[in-house]
């Protein structure tokens, strides 16, 4: 049944199913200025009106973390639930049963997906339960105040943490040996490719991961960096105060052709290395997946693009027999077997 | 445990008269060994027979080779508990042979296997033994079947020489095969083959024996998680995560035995729920919740350490209001402990369950009826106080075998709580000035209404969380709205006492004195009772069925001198509940608590409420 | 809260005498400001003068750009508990400028930003605006540190009107900034110009100053996550796991920033100890307890939600019977609750964390000094009793800063448990006719011996496992073993009332009546003593510093009347379990408790109390 | 210190540390007869034996599970901790640390590590703890009684169980993409390999997964398999009583060539396809055990052998500045920092 929706104004402009722009909105950001994260969410923003979504139709999902703040910064009118940390596939995957025309959209940081989230991160990918996985990934624990997450790269050196001495965790890498259906990772400073891709993942029948690089203002700041802040021209003395956060621009840039790569400075001067996967780049196949990613690895690029698809995968929601109409509207007299039915088992039972 | 009771050499039958329908037989054999597919037939023969029969598997945490125990009791009374001493063995475990002698009373009987090379130490016993292997030989048996059948053996022999009904074995053999004849005709065959060698060759020299009973009419026997399971199939349960674990496996799968028949839609003939295995108990209460935040009736089953693990998912359920119903088959801890033995452990882990200041409903079946009756009344409860329902069952309530009365069709139609789905949520901003929300207490009862995922009014939505929130829930870190929302929590709770199973109490006039007890220890109580009132020692008896208290327990604790709380567990973890709530009468209350993982029996309570009472 | 103090307007100066040494100071600004360095110098600049004095942060759960405020209290009596009213507001908020005001006391003073264009609605305080982009703009800062500059302003400001000593704000930006100059140098400068601006153009119209006082020798300033980190280095703490978690992260990283200068091994240079952040808390439990097994002096640091993940692993421990020390650094739960905020709700959870009968020792410092102490102590309980020591701190006592004495050096040896080398099992072997078993009680203490791994004696070797096992480590699955193993622990748990730190008692001549009370409310608690005092209430005060409780506890119960149980949950967590450890004096006890995530005022103490005692 | 140790007898033969192969034994094996962990135990016997291990310088740890149990059977005179389920790396890891002269072998199950313990085993491999890390794989839960574990594979069909509707996971990739220093596969019907390829891994320095499969003779029964337990000779009646374990054989193969691939069949009459690596395979190249593993996935062969070794990689350890001396063994003069440091603090923190 549809209950009138609240109309919208005639002159912002309505999509197709009569919704504007401001209809897939959420509550003001409060992170951090300049944070990756609110790059993020306007472009689930802009890739809902674009794709004419209905938001009663979307469920959202997060962990703990900057990053799973994020959910209420987009689609209020769409159902959501901020779990625990690193529990949020059982919350996502137990919650979308109830309904099976809704669609998923998980907001994750690399906190909570690669590190206490692994184990459930991999299951729920193996099990292909359809969902946008999106991993805000800034290799550190933004709102614990910038601990190492998993993700950060070896021999990164952070105020007050001293350098990390173990290999980073590929978010891509880990889907795809889970068996991924959908692995694409992006880059938050690039709207364009983030919100093409998150078009595109919405649209697959099946686990989307979606790792996208987005830098922590805050915390990823070098101890050493040439471009920590610091007051005096002479660069001498860095202030050294965790306790102030100096606002910050988001980081932009232009979009950059297929196939090359490019460097992008972070907010504490460290340098990171995009790669966009070639134009003829074929996404189905597996062993090239692989081949890339490693070879990025090797090479320190972060290889964005869709990395990987396989639309033809069962979901789990294949796996049972469930009728098409949603589980939670399903009244008593669907739920509870007849009376006839305990008499018979009485009797099988029974001497 | 006991000491040896050897006493003076049997002496020849004379004056034995004979004891029908109340002993124990003991069969001792070595797991994986298809042992409980024998002793399960013996059981449903006496059954069927109209007698009251209770078994207890007592196994290893292992799959094959290792000493195992069944002991199967009789008892024309109907006191079904655990005894500590055996009337009859069945030994087919040389491993076990002399130590299991221990065990039977004097003028007990003793069944073996001939291949067990052993002096018998007792002379005060009847003796009779079983060529196992011989009639094994006679019966064409493929050799990889030879241990399996071997335990057919001691069915047909004991049997016939307790004088059970042949065709009651048959009866029990058409059951455990479900019908499947080429199973029941070649096992029936051996179990033929040893009636008949027994007939031929053993004479009767001991006093036991069983005769049929006239039943009271419809009885069944089944174990606590089928029962259980059968209940949420009844309760309409929808999402069932599950990882396994002993003793609770048998539960997840008992849903997915019965559910696929019985939960077919009436309507599409497709099927209203699903079992998922999740990867580990964080997820599978991860799972249950989300589903149960989503208007499913979820839950998951599990036992200790998985109960554990799921201590904080459990706590977001509490704060954020979803309903879910968690089954907990208490095995003994603390840690690993004896997976494969029983305690009622958990209570106080369960009861503070989480950090902060949490509280949950706790329901505690007693048998197996009220293992279905909770099966199906949990959901009712949970989505009624949008809560979390734990129901504390044990091993030897769920994976051992007992009679219960036919199940009773639920007796209330499904309370799905205060749900609003479209129009209800129209109805309801119409009636309440345009305001609805999530958390706001508009009945003043605490219990707020809630909107589902796919309600697709355009208001419906909220977002959940584990964090601080108001009335609306919006994020909030306002001092005075955190208190006042988890004040409201608390006040919701108090509806629990209005709807939890009341306990159940049995008088006898002029008792001073009471026993609390509860879950699968009833039928050890009940027989305490009577040999204590045989010792001159009135009872009453109150057997609780849930956390919170009802009003019967302060009455029941004011009616009495002092209050025995009797349970396995070490700590006297009941008591430590029931003190706190009732300080005023915390010095009527007396702890008799112990576990060592086998059931409780009737004389150990006697023993200590007689020490305690400064009797004997 | 409380009701908005407005009253009458503010006469002219007439009458008001100064108020010296006694006035609470709170400052509003958004977090990520850098206001915490501006606040910490203030907070330290008045410890430096000598005047008792206490901060207390109240912040949000996010980063940067939200409200946030740091009270700063002067007390000559020496009272630093919270309250509820302000003095002084220094508002640096647009956002919460006028919610902020309902808190000033009737001839307050509001120091606040001169960009701020608000009307000001009262008319009964003393208002000095601060032209703090005047003021950053003269001095030369980088655009991007205006914003941190800006709090400066107000550092100077509020120091030349109160009469801040400034060369104790000198000492304090050099403590702060670990003795860098330039960062010294620049922002001395700002506060420099701010004052000289205040001097020059602020005329002193409240009666509130400060000045200096003869403090009690040697006083600290610190926080409690720090004293117990440096508490952990002198106990010679060996592994150190944890997972970062507000407001538990800043104990690990005290650790990280002390332990490598004061833990350099004499002999080799090298550092005696590993921190490792774990990849979880199941993970952070489990290496901490691995740790502990082999020998280690082992700890994790949590809160909440990870402590919630620990139970499967804390029972464990419990029942393997490993040392390992867990401080669990509460924030306001249930669930993710509020991460930023105080209580003391995990109290029950912890008593009873775990499937199965479980105790704990649990300890609860009430002060910067107990941390510290109990930071070295429980190593010294947790590895003589071979069992889990859980220390009980809050974000109030853990983030916040507090006076106190100077540290003491352990006054006694560690104490390493029994532990046997190479050596030791070789004499104990001849001692004990060649028997030693990891779980063999040959004390009669309940407290068996130990051997580590790397001990190449032969017969050392054993293996540890939570399942059932007997004296000697072997698995088992008898009934009597595991009963005999379990009470063994229990009784050896018994020692902990020998070992852990006893109550502190505070008397009054002729009190009828008690308060216990445990953890951060001592200050509040305190003053509510006095207050109650002066209505001619005398209340005799019992400090619990642990569990499980010793002796003086049942004498305090005996000894009164009747006992109020002040705390911060909605439960009441420490009465019902004093309830349970006393039947006897469980009517004398009553519950005062309450949580909205701040800590305990005096005021609301004695509200409730009076009330309950029927006065006013 | 050194205690003497009980001497062998000089009939039996005595390895260069003195002890006979018996020293290396364990209790007697409570598990299924014909099980594929006991040959596995057996094999870390020998490969003790043979390398000259002296056992107090091993730790054993474990799970929970079958598998998990086997450390009882081999090295008696080793310590040993049979920690929780899925929770051993972090059991293990802690450990290590008191004495790093300690050498540790870890036996898990499939479901101990791939389900349950995902999280923990991954992050055990991206720190490189020095230590021997055997899954012994079978694909069910034996313990609990033969539900699918997350290495089962797809489709598969077993009593009770149903149909398994999910990917497997691989534990050899997903040690390999968490950056694991040893990877190696073998299976527990073929002793010789098995036994070299423990003795390769407890030489490594740094943690050496090895993936063995073992298959489990009572629970890997599929419910339609042609060679299922029937009593009669005309096969059609399945005992179909889960009460009952046939003793049977353990699996043996003869070695076979590298480079080529066998069939096994198991008890329960399912086929699998072993695949030595080829003579020449060059375990160094990460590329290519990727390529392997993912080309065996795709055949559905299980490559055996050792797939990757990284030699050079840092271990946990080397990212702190520990004495060579056992942390354990440290005295209170070590670890309690003097008097005056203490006083020096409380001038810091003072007025
Ligand atoms: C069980 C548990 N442990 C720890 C925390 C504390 N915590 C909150 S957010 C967070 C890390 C978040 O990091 P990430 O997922 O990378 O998100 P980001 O903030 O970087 O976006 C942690 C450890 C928690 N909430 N729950
Ligand atoms: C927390 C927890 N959940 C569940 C269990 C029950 N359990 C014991 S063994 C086991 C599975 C073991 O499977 P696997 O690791 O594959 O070992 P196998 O028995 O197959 O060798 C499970 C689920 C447990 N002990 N602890
Ligand atoms: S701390 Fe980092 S991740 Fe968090 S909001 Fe700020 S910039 Fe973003
Ligand atoms: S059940 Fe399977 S895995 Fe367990 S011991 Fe038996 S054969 Fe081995
Ligand atoms: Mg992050
Ligand atoms: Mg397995």
């Amino acid at each position: 049944m549809m209950i009138t929706q609240e109309t919208s104004s005639p002159r912002v402009q309505a999509n197709r199913v009569g919704l504007t722009r401001s209809d897939y909105r959420g509550l003001p950001s409060t992170l951090c200025q300049g944070c990756g994260h609110n790059a993020i969410a306007n472009q689930i923003i802009s890739a809902m009106y674009e794709l004419d979504v209905v938001p009663e139709k979307v469920v959202k999902f997060s962990g703990i973390g900057c990053s799973s703040k994020s959910p209420t910064y987009f689609l209020s009118r769409s159902f959501g639930f901020n779990g625990l940390h690193g529990r949020m596939p059982s919350l996502a995957l137990g919650a979308l049963f109830a309904d099976m025309s809704l669609k998923g959209i998980g907001v994750s940081g690399d906190g909570d997906t690669a590190s206490i989230g692994m184990g459930q991160f991999k299951h729920l990918v193996r099990r292909n339960l359809p969902m946008m996985y999106i991993v805000e990934n800034n290799g550190v624990y933004g709102l614990t105040k910038g601990q190492f997450s998993a993700t950060a790269e070896k021999g990164l050196s952070l105020k007050r943490q001293g350098i990390n001495p173990y290999m980073p965790i590929d978010i891509c890498l880990e889907a795809l040996v889970a068996n991924a259906t959908f692995v694409a990772r992006s880059f938050a400073g690039d709207p364009k490719q983030v919100k093409e891709i998150l078009k595109a993942a919405f649209s697959h029948r099946g686990i989307a991961v979606i790792d996208i690089i987005s830098p922590c203002v805050t915390f990823h700041n070098q101890e050493n960096s040439l471009h920590s802040y610091a007051w005096g021209k002479d660069h001498e003395m860095p202030l050294h105060d965790i306790t102030f956060v100096p606002p910050r621009e988001e980081i932009y840039i232009e979009d950059f052709e297929e196939g090359t790569v490019r460097e992008v400075e972070l907010h504490d001067g460290s340098v990171i290395m995009l790669k966009k996967l070639d134009h003829d780049y074929d996404p189905t196949n597996l062993f090239e997946a692989l081949r890339v990613l490693e070879e990025a690895k090797q090479n320190n690029w972060l290889i964005t693009g869709i990395i990987y698809v396989n639309p033809q995968a069962p979901t789990i929601f294949d796996a049972y027999d469930l009728p098409a109409e949603p589980l939670n509207r399903l009244t008593e007299d669907r739920l509870r077997p007849p009376r006839e039915s305990l008499e018979h088992l009485n009797q099988i039972f029974g001497a | 445990m006991i000491t040896p009771q050897i006493s003076s050499p049997l002496k020849e039958q004379e004056a034995r008269s004979p004891i029908i329908n109340d002993f124990c037989i003991t069969v001792a054999t070595v797991n994986g060994s298809g042992s409980a597919t024998s002793n399960g037939i013996l059981l449903r023969a006496l059954f069927t027979m109209g007698i009251p029969v209770s078994g207890k598997n007592i196994f290893p945490s292992n799959i094959q080779g290792l000493p195992t125990w069944y002991s199967i009791r009789l008892s024309r009374k109907g006191y079904l508990g655990r005894i500590e001493t055996d009337d009859i063995i069945v030994a087919m475990n040389p491993a076990t042979f002399l130590q299991d002698l221990n065990y039977l009373v004097p003028g007990g009987v003793l069944f073996y296997d001939d291949s067990i090379k052993v002096n018998i130490p007792r002379e005060d016993i009847v003796t009779y033994p079983m060529p196992v292997k011989q009639i094994v030989r006679q019966a064409d048996v493929p050799a990889n079947l030879r241990d399996y059948v071997a335990n057919m053996v001691y069915v047909g022999v004991v049997a016939q020489m307790l004088n059970i009904d042949l065709q009651a074995v048959q009866r029990a053999l058409a059951v455990h095969f479900k019908g499947k004849q080429k199973a029941i005709d070649s096992n029936w065959a051996i179990i033929k083959a040893a009636a008949d060698w027994a007939a031929a060759n053993l004479e009767k020299r001991d006093p036991y024996r069983v005769e049929p009973m006239p039943a009271p009419a419809n009885r069944i026997l089944i174990d606590g998680n089928t029962a259980g399971a059968l209940g949420a199939v009844y309760g309409g349960f929808q999402l069932a995560a599950w990882y396994p674990i002993t003793p609770a496996s048998s539960f997840a799968e008992a849903l997915g035995e019965y559910a696929p028949e019985l939960r077919k839609d009436p309507i599409t003939g497709k099927h209203t729920f699903a079992i998922i295995q999740a990867e580990d108990e964080l997820a599978a209460a991860g799972m249950a919740i989300g589903a149960g935040w989503a208007g499913l009736r979820a839950m998951a089953s599990t036992s200790g350490p998985g109960f554990s693990l799921m201590a904080e998912y459990l706590g977001l359920a509490y704060f954020a209001e979803v309903p879910v119903v968690i089954w907990d088959i208490q095995r003994v801890g603390p840690s690993t402990g004896l997976p494969t033995r029983t305690a009622q452990g958990d209570l106080t882990f369960a009861y503070f369950l989480g950090h902060g200041d949490t509280q949950y409903v706790i329901l505690l079946p007693g048998n197996v009826n009220e293992c279905f009756e909770m099966g199906w009344r949990a959901f009712d409860i949970a989505e009624r106080l949008q809560t979390p329902v734990l129901v504390l069952s044990d091993l030897d309530l769920g994976m051992n075998m007992h009679i219960g009365e036919p199940f009773e069709y639920p007796d209330t139609p499904m309370d799905r709580g205060k749900v609003l789905w479209e129009e209800d949520l129209e109805r309801f901003l119409a009636e309440h000035q345009g305001q609805w929300g999530r958390y706001l207490d508009v009945d003043g009862d605490g219990i707020p209404y809630r909107t589902l995922p796919g309600n697709t009014h355009p208001r419906s939505a909220y977002f959940a969380r584990g964090t601080g929130h108001d009335e609306f829930a919006r994020y909030s870190e306002e001092p005075e709205i955190w208190e006042r929302n988890l004040k409201r929590i608390a006040r919701k709770m108090e509806n629990a006492r209005t709807l939890v199973p009341k306990p159940v109490l049995q008088t006898h006039p002029g008792a001073q004195i009471g026993i609390i007890a509860y879950g699968s220890t009833d039928p050890a109580i009940q027989e305490a009772r009577d040999l204590l009132l045989e010792k001159g020692m009135a009872i009453d008896f109150l057997r609780l069925r849930a956390l919170p208290f009802t009003e019967e327990v302060a009455e029941f604790l004011r009616g009495h001198a002092h209050v025995y709380v009797v349970e396995l567990n070490r700590d006297g973890q009941m008591h430590q509940l029931l003190t706190m709530a009732y300080p005023e009468y915390a010095t009527r209350l007396r702890s008799v608590a112990h576990v060592d993982g086998l059931p409780l029996t009737a004389r150990w309570v006697v023993e200590r409420i007689a020490a305690m009472e400064g009797l004997r």
